[in-house]
């Protein structure tokens, strides 16, 4: 994956620094800078912890280390329309499993993968704390409450044109 | 300043938030603007009701009138109708299930009647955003009355005498673990609120922050003046955008009004509060870990001791408590000890915050005094089994908790009973699942949250949970032995004994309770081939009642894999070798001549 | 805002805003509240129900009393309005009809304050929505 | 010293307080087993991740079992380390590690000398229950070491080597859960970290997971060449330790018998780097008197101080993580690239044979020479000084199949002319030695006065860091002496913020030096090898005849014959070298 090497947009390295120097450059600070770098970047390539390495004079193995011990963060783009399923104990008795197996086959998407054009990414997520609305799925920003496998199609419908 | 006649408060919890409670307020003041009533009628958002099964949720002040499942589009009718007319607008009043009487007054919904809001008592009552609101409900009179009235010690001893345990899992003493943090040396010293809730099903903490962020602010204050520290960190999951918006807004406006800062009271103690983001680790719960965490490094826990209380973050003393132990100070502070510990049973005082979830009618947050039995909670307060299905077990203290029946229903509900019937506490998920539910895949289910979720320092978490979870999936798959049962049931209690933390340690809680509490299903699963809820799809067999069946030929047509042959208005038979047990057929049938077996 | 700067500062400042939320306090614990009902059918309304509403939800705040001020339906004695039902802590609810400003002022100073009875009660005959 | 009382299975008995019950339990005869924990007690270096879960006992009123190595005793404490309980979680939890372990030990390069197996075969472990899926990886060759992370089984040891010992920070545990392994950055090669090489975590690894690159293949080859003359220099710190390989005490010096050993097996010419080592102190030693006289005549442009350089893995550590500090190390070249510099252009002329022909082997008690004898600047038209290296464990094995017994070989000598050394370089293998050796030459050229004490005591010693200050007749000389990356780290820091007044500084990259590297034969964690060979190391040194390098014979006979003076021409050209900025990452921004 990182023998693909990316480029980089020279304002966000700068923003990132900026970021770094905010936090004093200091190592406790790894997390919070990664937070941030991800909210840059989008996520959190080779380069983008190369970075972050230099800056809090952390080893870039360690970086590493943290960014793949925390789901929140991912080292692959996401989407333009991230859809993430609740699977929260309350939507999967509520049967959070197959709206995600309806989506898969219509969208033909594993889930932790992107679309080929960009457009969808699947992920699964820890309970969002909407279980009065379970099956809980979301896409961007947006909610979808009491999802059932029928209403996946219509919901995906809403971003045909997009 | 304007007298409201009538104060109308908008759930804004994420909950409501998702349906859209944002529309609900935007044209709630359009529509008063639009007949002049602005000044007459005060639309608030407050905190989460707790009734999210129902939400988004509209309550009118005074009358106590109780709107559920409001669109925004319902603004001109309530506005029209009850505020200008008065008159009730009867469809969107609670129906009681049961009477199928429509209920106007919360108090008098079953939901609510048995609840007892301490940790709660401000969320669903003021707008979370505005701190005046807060301090007209006592907010930081507590404060004040520790930093000038008390000692850190005769605080302490307050929260000792109230008998307050950890609401974050373990019910560890909260007085108790406060002293240890003060008697520790050392003149740099931390208060962390754990807010990294993580069970899946659990969301109460994040109730409490939304709804009413400035208790949570203040205990940590207390806190901090018992101990001798003078900095609080708030370790919050990133995935509570709103949490974190409004702990924000509080702390800006704590410190604004001298609350949170140097010299607080004039008191000339200082303290003040940063927040810390998770990052989606569950172990994080684990206060090692979450302290690990708070340094930037990997969650993972480490051998206690040495306690927090002795070294903690920044290898120095620091004291750790959930969001709802938190919440439950000012209000112990305020009332007394002896108040707080007249509520509850002998060993677990005050109450509990559930977040009941499931095959279940009224799912929502409820708050119940320790000692409530399970029928309560469920029957009285979760207006009984979806559907009118029949109860089968109750999930408490998620992936660290087990799986109780119908035979611990009447059992209370406090840490130490919860324990002896083979769950916990923990922080709280209770989930309701009824005979659709199968209890093995139940038990597979938490185990792959805690695979997924194993930070992976030790053997017993890292390979040995994914061990289970493998022998449940082949049991599942209708591919267990008798002999798996038997590994099963050792693994787990190896697993129970040697790993490293609490989530290790409690890991196989789901597989040994439902072992214990359903072992027939276990057999049936494994000698029989049999799921009796019908959710184990490799042991279904989808067959053809012949007499049932009238030939319509719509099941052979919608198979997708060509498994049923049959002549027309002749009976259809499904070759079960080729069958991938989608359920179409089922579906499709209209004469419900498929069954499964 | 100002800092706050000492116990009695914050407790003078909670006095200072607990109006803005006695409303809602007040109608958290009814039963210990004077409880008025205005009768305010589309007849209450034509009749001056909303005046003294408005009048009956400002001026008891203001003579510092706890009560819970709400807007009812028709209460069925379309000949006496407008109505209102008063409902003292622990005490049976009582109707008085053809109620103005004037009157409610009345009832305030005796009835509530007082508990003396004030003319136009109405024997009541119908029961509440709750 | 307080003790406390505490009964372990079923004995009373008295421990000091603060002793851990895996302490208190060897302290009275239970060895109670372990996997993750390792402790190199006087050296700083302890790694109790309390991970592994092997270690559990029963401790009276605890509801769970507690792990040995992490659970301190306290008073009346009631400790039981072999109940059924015990034995069952035990057997479980080793046999959970064998489930995602690949069982091939027969083919193993750890099979014999792996903790695991010992540990599987100690617990009579005849079947793995729970059997399930196995993460696999592939595996990563470097120039040095060979990850085979199949067997990684998450004791951190390495991790805790790689960045808590040395700071180099090239290995971190990644991914979470079952998936949880330590890797490099990325997963990506070691080659394309910042690793250095020093071979501390092959040193560590209780299993075969992190191994070094096998040479012997190549070098039976090269034997059996009849095109070819093989050359063969051995490391000062070899000869203390590969008898343990064949069964002796540890510190039992077999420098003789390695000599035989090496002509039996077929080496054309066995030599020794001590030669070389003699040769560096002339280089080095020189230098340092350079910048001294220069510094003490008031040039403030000379750097001082004066960093010895022979150690390779520290050579990459400090272009990684001080490049800018690249000119205040000695631009000596290591004695193992010198010696191949020397034998191949001066030896092979010497004997009539083409460099191209002369293959150059070493064997060195380290994993970073294999690296780096592969550096391009140690080349001449593509052709390495030195082919290539093999290990101390690596020549055990060579001996091994050669049929050789080595317990019964008598002693040999090396051959001459490079096989020729002092007493000086033989402490080259130790922490301290080199400073010493260089400290010997130095005062006797500095004064022109002969050396009454050779034995310079207060250089020597394991602290991780020492300073020392010698009298050269009336002139004080600060020397300071790291052992250890992590200790290097901080004294270049000093140095950095300009707090430091040494003039000269002993580096080595292996708590310990050359002796504790990571090809000698694995210590399993007891330190008290590591201290035989340090002892015999002093021993050697002692029954030398001549203990200076300047008055090694065949050295004078070296510079006369070819090489000038030291520091001269030909020297700047075949005996040092320069360094390079290796801390840059490239990233494309635009």
């Amino acid at each position: 994956m990182a023998n693909i090497k990316i480029t980089l947009r020279k304002d966000d390295v700068e923003k990132l620094k900026q970021v770094c120097k905010e936090f004093n450059n200091e190592p406790g600070e790894l997390i919070n800078v990664l937070h941030k770098a991800q909210g840059i970047f989008g996520y959190l390539p080779a380069e983008v912890q190369e970075i972050v390495s230099k800056e809090l004079n952390v080893p870039v193995a360690k970086v590493y280390g943290v960014v793949t011990f925390y789901s929140f963060f991912t080292m692959k783009p996401k989407g333009r329309f991230p859809i993430s399923i609740c699977m929260g104990t309350a939507c999967y008795v509520r049967g959070a499993e197959k709206i995600l197996d309806e989506i898969k086959k219509q969208l033909n998407l594993e889930v932790g993968a992107t679309s080929e054009d960009g457009k969808f990414s699947l992920s699964c997520l820890r309970c969002v704390g909407a279980c009065g609305l379970a099956p809980v799925v979301l896409i961007g920003d947006r909610t979808y409450g009491r999802v059932t496998q029928e209403g996946v199609k219509e919901i995906l419908a809403e971003y045909d044109e997009m | 300043m304007a007298t409201y006649k009538y104060h109308i408060l908008v759930c804004g919890g994420t909950g409501c938030q998702a349906s859209d409670s944002a529309g609900i307020i935007e044209n709630l003041k359009k529509e008063l603007e639009a007949r002049n009533l602005q000044n007459d009628v005060q639309v608030i958002t407050s905190g989460c009701f707790g009734f999210c099964e129902k939400g988004p949720i509209v309550k009118i002040m005074p009358d106590n009138t109780f709107y559920v499942r409001v669109t925004p589009e319902d603004a001109a009718i309530i506005i029209e109708e009850h505020i200008v007319k008065g008159r009730k607008v009867e469809r969107l009043l609670y129906t009681d299930p049961e009477t199928q009487q429509h209920i106007s007054d919360s108090k008098h919904m079953g939901f609510y009647q048995k609840q007892l809001r301490i940790a709660l008592n401000n969320c669903g009552f003021i707008d979370p955003e505005n701190i005046d609101e807060a301090i007209s409900r006592d907010a930081y009179l507590a404060l004040g009355k520790v930093l000038l009235e008390m000692t850190p010690q005769s605080a302490i001893d307050e929260i000792k005498k109230s008998g307050l345990r950890g609401r974050g899992g373990g019910g560890f003493p909260t007085g108790l673990k406060w002293e240890l943090a003060s008697k520790s040396p050392g003149d740099e010293k931390y208060v962390v609120c754990n807010a990294d809730e993580g069970d899946p099903g659990a969301f109460m903490d994040r109730s409490i922050l939304e709804g009413d962020p400035h208790s949570i602010i203040e205990a940590m204050t207390i806190c901090g003046y018992c101990i001798g520290a003078h900095v609080g960190l708030v370790y919050i999951r990133a995935e509570y955008p709103l949490a974190i918006h409004r702990l924000k807004i509080a702390l800006d406006q704590a410190r604004e009004y001298g609350l949170l800062g140097d010299d607080i009271l004039g008191s000339g103690f200082s303290f003040d509060i940063e927040l810390r983001y998770g990052a989606g680790a569950f172990v994080c719960g684990e206060e090692t870990a979450l302290i690990h965490s708070m340094e930037g490094h990997r969650g993972e826990p480490t051998f206690k001791p040495p306690f927090p209380a002795v070294s903690g973050y920044l290898e120095k003393p620091t004291n750790v408590n959930n969001v709802e132990t938190f919440a439950c100070i000012p209000i112990i502070i305020n009332k007394g000890a002896e108040w707080f510990a007249s509520i509850g049973s002998e060993k677990s005082k005050g109450t509990k915050v559930f977040a009941l979830a499931g095959k279940i009618n009224n799912v929502g947050l409820i708050e119940v005094p320790m000692g409530t039995t399970l029928r309560e909670v469920i029957y009285e307060i979760g207006g009984g089994i979806k559907g009118g299905k029949e109860f089968k077990a109750v999930q408490t203290g998620g992936p660290s908790g087990g799986c109780l029946t119908q035979k611990h229903l009447d059992t209370p509900i406090d840490y130490d009973n919860l324990i002896a019937a083979g769950s916990m506490m923990g922080s709280g998920g209770m989930i309701v699942m009824d005979e659709d539910d199968c209890m093995v895949s139940i038990a597979k289910f938490y185990l792959e949250f805690t695979v997924e979720e194993s930070c992976g320092k030790c053997t017993p978490c890292r390979v040995g949970n994914k061990r289970l979870h493998e022998i449940l999936d082949k049991i599942t798959k209708g591919e267990g032995t008798m002999e798996d049962l038997d590994n099963l049931k050792n693994l787990s209690k190896v697993i129970k004994d040697t790993a490293l933390c609490g989530l290790g340690q409690t890991s196989p809680n789901p597989v040994l309770s439902t072992i214990d509490n359903f072992w027939d299903e276990y057999v049936e699963h494994v000698v029989d081939k049999k799921c009796r809820a019908g959710v184990c799809r490799s042991m279904m067999r989808y067959v053809i009642d012949p007499e049932k069946c009238v030939g319509c030929t719509l099941c052979a047509r919608n198979c997708p894999v060509n498994a049923i042959t049959g002549e027309r208005k002749e009976a259809h038979v499904i070759d079960q070798s080729i069958c991938i047990k989608c359920g179409a057929c089922k579906d499709k049938c209209k004469f419900n001549a498929i069954e499964i077996k | 805002m100002a800092k706050i700067k000492s116990l009695d500062d914050l407790r003078k400042v909670k006095s200072e805003l607990q109006d803005k939320i006695k409303l809602r306090e007040n109608a958290n614990n009814p039963e210990s509240m004077v409880q008025i009902k205005v009768g305010m059918a589309t007849s209450g309304i034509a009749s001056g129900a909303k005046e003294v509403f408005n009048y009956l939800s400002e001026e008891l705040p203001k003579r510092n009393i706890d009560a819970i001020v709400t807007q009812t339906g028709d209460m069925g004695y379309c000949y006496a309005e407008p109505t209102i039902e008063v409902t003292l802590p622990g005490q049976e609810p009582i109707v008085f009809g053809y109620v103005n400003v004037t009157k409610a002022n009345e009832i305030i100073e005796k009835y509530i304050k007082n508990g003396e009875l004030v003319e136009g009660i109405i024997p009541k005959n119908y029961k509440s929505v709750e | 010293m307080e003790t406390i009382k505490i009964n372990i299975d079923n004995k009373n008995v008295e421990v000091p307080k603060g002793s851990t019950i895996l302490q208190a339990a060897r302290m009275n005869g239970i060895h109670i087993p372990t996997l993750c924990y390792l402790n190199l007690d006087d050296m700083n270096i302890e790694n109790k991740p309390g991970g592994c879960r092997v270690c559990v006992v029963e401790v009276e009123g605890r509801k769970n079992l507690a792990p040995a190595c992490a659970t301190e005793c306290l008073e009346g404490m009631v400790i039981k380390t072999h109940t059924t309980r015990i034995l069952n979680a035990r057997r479980t939890v080793v046999e959970l590690i064998l489930s995602d372990h690949p069982a091939d030990c027969l083919v193993c390069a750890k099979s014999g000398n792996c903790e695991l197996q010992t540990l599987a075969q100690d617990l009579g472990i005849r079947q793995i229950t729970y059997k399930g899926a196995q993460s696999t990886y592939r595996m990563d060759t470097s120039p040095s070491i060979v990850r085979d992370v199949d067997k990684c089984i998450m004791c951190r040891r390495c991790e805790m080597m790689c960045n808590t010992v040395q700071t180099v920070g090239a290995l971190s545990a990644i991914n979470r859960g079952f998936e949880a392994v330590v890797a490099p950055a990325f997963e990506q090669d070691l080659i394309k970290s910042s690793c250095t090489y020093c071979g501390q975590c092959v040193a560590v690894c209780p299993t075969g997971a992190l191994t070094e690159v096998d040479h012997t293949p190549q070098l039976i080859r090269d034997l059996a060449d009849p095109t070819k003359t093989v050359v063969v220099q051995t490391a000062p710190a070899v000869r203390v330790a590969l008898g343990e390989e064949f069964g002796m005490k540890p510190g039992t010096i077999v420098t003789g018998k390695m000599a035989a050993a090496l002509r039996e097996i077929g080496f054309d010419y066995v030599f020794d780097t001590d030669f070389a080592a003699d040769l560096t102190i002339m280089e080095e030693g020189t230098e340092l008197l350079d910048r001294l006289t220069r510094y003490l005549n008031g040039d403030k442009e000379v750097k001082l101080p004066i960093l010895t350089s022979c150690c390779p893995a520290w050579v990459n550590f400090f272009e990684y993580y001080f490049p800018d500090m690249r000119d205040v190390p000695s631009t000596a070249r290591s004695p193992q690239q010198m010696f191949g510099a020397i034998a191949k252009n001066y030896f092979a002329k010497k004997i009539g044979v083409d460099r191209k022909d002369l293959v150059v082997v070493s064997v060195m008690p380290c994993l970073a020479k294999k690296y780096e004898c592969g550096r391009d600047e140690f080349k001449e038209n593509g052709d390495p000084d030195v082919n290539y290296s093999i290990s101390t464990r690596e020549l055990a094995h060579l001996i091994k199949q050669s049929n050789i017994d080595f317990n019964k070989l008598p002693d040999a000598d090396f051959d001459n002319p490079l096989g020729e050394s002092t007493g000086a370089s033989v402490i080259f293998g130790t922490t301290g030695g080199v400073i010493e050796a260089a400290a010997r030459t130095a005062y006797e050229l500095f004064t022109g006065k002969k050396l009454e004490k050779i034995d310079f005591e207060c250089l020597r010693g394991l602290e991780n860091i020492r300073q020392a200050t010698v009298d050269f007749n009336g002139t004080p000389i600060n020397i300071g002496i790291a052992h250890g990356l992590g200790s290097a780290r901080k004294l270049l820091e000093c140095i950095k913020k300009g707090e430091c007044n040494l003039h000269a500084i002993e580096i080595m990259a292996c708590p310990g030096g050359c002796i504790a590297g990571g090809g000698q034969p694995l210590h399993h964690g007891d330190a008290s090898i590591i201290k035989a060979r340090h002892t015999a190391i002093y021993e050697e040194d002692k029954n030398k005849p001549i203990r200076k390098s300047h008055e090694n014979p065949y050295i004078t006979k070296l510079y006369e014959e070819f090489l000038g003076k030291p520091c001269g021409e030909l020297s700047h050209h075949l005996l040092h070298t320069h360094y390079f900025d290796k801390s840059k990452v490239e990233i494309c921004i635009e």
